[in-house]
């Protein structure tokens, strides 16, 4: 039986071809339907140039709604980026950061989106702020809940208290699933062995982590096994990750609208060796969720130094593995090679 | 994430008054120019003064002091600004090692990251 | 109606007369005694001279079970500490750890304690490996879930996954509630401020914690106010410090059996200022514990500096809260001054 | 904790061959002797040599190092440990500041401790 939950796409998983001018928005589009993964993510100010400052063109934004209609695919998040630092030496103030917030309401309008992905670096104060516009406007804002942070985080507990005191359906939380780091990324792994990590420290690092070693105890491990700098930094790498619960979603079901189904690395027989999908997709059918899980390819930045990443490929096999989990009887396949 | 494509290969030309080439912001997304705090660009080990680096987009030139009041104006996801540099005479024929330095502020960092590339270039006609 | 929940001290709450002696064995049993906290904790190697090396002497032990029996007391657990790196420049091997784990549990029952609580740096595999033994001589083995750690850390939810597998109910959980941090404490700021810090720098860190701001972000806005030394060291001590919810410790309820009663102050109200007794006791009795909160006073070392603490009127106050809170009638009040 | 009772008031005095005073690990707890790691006196500005001193507890008396392989004897909670250093004549009459510095090897902490006090003490008779 096929699930509820939908398959999607965040154009971020494309970067390294669209940065490159390699793949076009159709191209995007096109893959990402071809695969079946109809729901469309976009960091706003990646996709359209000239978000926020100088704004996004009409004819751009047309384009959008065409190749989205061309597609048969569903507009999902706008993924905006508060710039509370833009002005040198003070930071906005909270009138100016609700301002800013609504503008890109406007823009997640604009665009067809449902969501408004929101970095939690942002005041849970301002959010309750832009709430009322965001209901008027038919849009929610979505805070992602990315490791380090976690759902049992202080911060996020406090936005979650801040959301259900507002009395507002608006708020909500967009998990990002690399909080469920269970395994330390082989790709990651790969790189500092390149940049010079020694072998064994390495392997110790990657066992500790296995084990939940604490990460102080870790660093002080390998600095006592004489680890050079490569391998300080790849143990380093633990401070800012962790394998939280995916069923530590469940209890904010009710507000958890759209997923960040990151990953850094999927094998030829379409396996994340670090985050558990299986757990994952379990933990979400559980909970009754129906949104999408819109595949997040991070593993770009690991590898460039070695190889061109080939994200299109990756998110083939990400999407074959959650079509899979999913239930769904046809095998993801792409019909349209893009010339890069 | 993309540091080693800050450069654009096949760019670097001697201009009126200097030399230049064209640079990408080493991000996912882009920037406004108010948050692009430094750039700095060293050519076979010299580094060139501040005030002698202009940035220009879209047929808009800036110093980098002026870049730090501009609200209406980004450097864009991929896109490749021409960064030149004050040099009477410009660089000589042949191989030069450039590197090309930015610093930026990025709202949600607790620190201010600054990424650079280096890239031998052989000078464009 | 009174609470199924007991009050207990433990010992280390006196540590700053004790280790000048101004307070004997006696001299804390009994003043626990006369404030209705009949449950006695210890780390045995703070209490017993010689133990682990060269041994506790009988007498001292036969000393114990007499001042116990005198005051109508019960012991609850002998803290231990497995010291692993005891030999310079290796740890102990996996067995060597596992014996001295049985060492400790054989001096808990020779003090005819129900409990020996183990530190977080304890790998789970050697307390599975010393539960059968526990099991026989009917001990319980803790470990503290101690901030910045907490229940939805990585490495607890491993101890708590050893522990089911295990099968062994000699496994379990002693929760110091100084991880349920709700605001700045007091006394911190006081010593900070003493050592120099800048008071506006001081009140923004105390305010940002109460908003639950990242830590990484308060230690930069202070050091952007161009915060001293002392005034960095007050941010920082919130990356070792959090407010998590006690609501998190009913999952776990089956295998907590023994609670830290931190605090770091009781104002002469009766009321500890950063730390939520009043929530923490309705988890607990919602979650049906029935046994003890033992004091755990830790704010001598924050006004050392600058008055002489008074350790037996700190635990006074805060067993006066405790019995309030627990709905009991009388208010715990001291019989013999202790002579200073 | 306890940092500023790490020296014992009153306690200086000369001894054969150097002088000694009672100090106190600044620790919740006591230590087996393996895990102290280093003691270091300065007096007056004068730092005496790790050889140069002893440590005595119970009528036993080390060195530096012979304690770290010491693994049936401890610095309990709370004890005076005599503290000596080798100073042929000793101290001379009067005040003197001294400075005890312990380092000390806990096996739950990701780093070394070393915890000091410093006092200006009389040398008694
Ligand atoms: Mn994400
Ligand atoms: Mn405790």
């Amino acid at each position: 039986m096929a699930s509820a939950i939908k398959r999607g796409v965040s154009l971020y998983s494309y970067q390294n071809e669209t940065f490159q001018g390699k793949m076009t928005l159709e191209d995007c589009i096109r893959t990402s339907a071809e695969l079946g993964a109809k729901g469309i993510e976009i960091i706003g100010e990646q996709t359209f140039w000239g978000w926020p400052e100088y704004g996004a063109a009409d004819a751009d934004v047309a384009n959008w709604h065409s190749l989205i209609g061309k597609y048969d695919c569903t507009p999902v998040s706008h993924d905006f980026m508060l710039d509370y630092k833009r002005y040198k030496g003070r930071e906005m103030a909270f009138e100016e950061q609700v301002a800013s917030v609504k503008n890109d309401i406007d823009f997640g309008a604009r665009l067809g989106m449902k969501f408004i992905r929101a970095l939690v670096s942002i005041s849970p104060d301002v959010l309750v702020a832009a709430a009322p516009y965001a209901e008027e406007k038919g849009i929610k804002i979505l805070i992602e809940v990315h490791a380090p942070l976690h759902f049992d985080h202080p911060w996020i507990v406090r936005h979650a208290e801040a959301y259900e005191k507002s009395g507002s359906d608006a708020l909500g939380f967009l998990p990002d699933m690399g909080m469920f780091l269970h395994a330390y990324p082989p790709v990651w792994k790969e790189r500092f062995l390149r940049q010079g990590a020694q072998p064994e420290i390495a392997d110790y690092i990657e066992k500790a982590y296995q084990d939940r070693v604490l990460s102080e105890y870790v660093i002080l491990g390998a600095m006592q096994m004489g680890a050079n700098k490569a391998a300080i930094s790849m143990a380093e790498a633990l401070r800012h990750n962790s394998a939280f619960e995916p069923k530590r979603m469940l209890e904010f079901m009710p507000r958890i609208h759209n997923i960040h189904g990151k990953f850094y690395q999927m094998t030829e027989d379409c396996v994340e060796p670090s985050i558990p999908y299986d757990k994952i997709v379990e933990v979400l059918q559980k909970g009754g969720y129906q949104g999408y899980i819109c595949s997040e390819y991070e593993g770009n930045r690991w590898i460039e130094d070695v190889e061109e990443p080939d994200s299109v490929e990756q998110v083939r096999r990400q999407q074959v593995m959650l079509a899979k989990l999913l239930g769904e009887e046809t095998v993801p396949a792409l019909k349209t090679p893009v010339a890069a | 994430m993309m540091d080693n494509k800050m450069i654009v290969e096949g760019s670097l030309r001697n201009v009126e008054g200097g030399f230049a080439f064209l640079g990408r912001l080493p991000y996912y997304r882009g920037l406004g120019l108010s948050m692009i705090e430094d750039i700095q660009i060293t050519v076979d080990g010299e580094t060139i003064a501040r005030e002698d680096v202009r940035f220009t987009v879209r047929g808009k030139t800036y110093t980098l002091d002026e870049m730090e009041t501009v609200y209406d104006n980004r450097w864009n996801f991929g896109e490749k600004a021409l960064i030149s540099a004050l040099k009477p005479g410009g660089l000589g024929a042949g191989g030069h090692e450039v590197t090309f330095a930015v610093r930026y502020r990025v709202s949600y960092l607790p620190f201010v990251p600054t990424t650079k590339d280096t890239k031998e270039l052989a000078l464009a006609a």
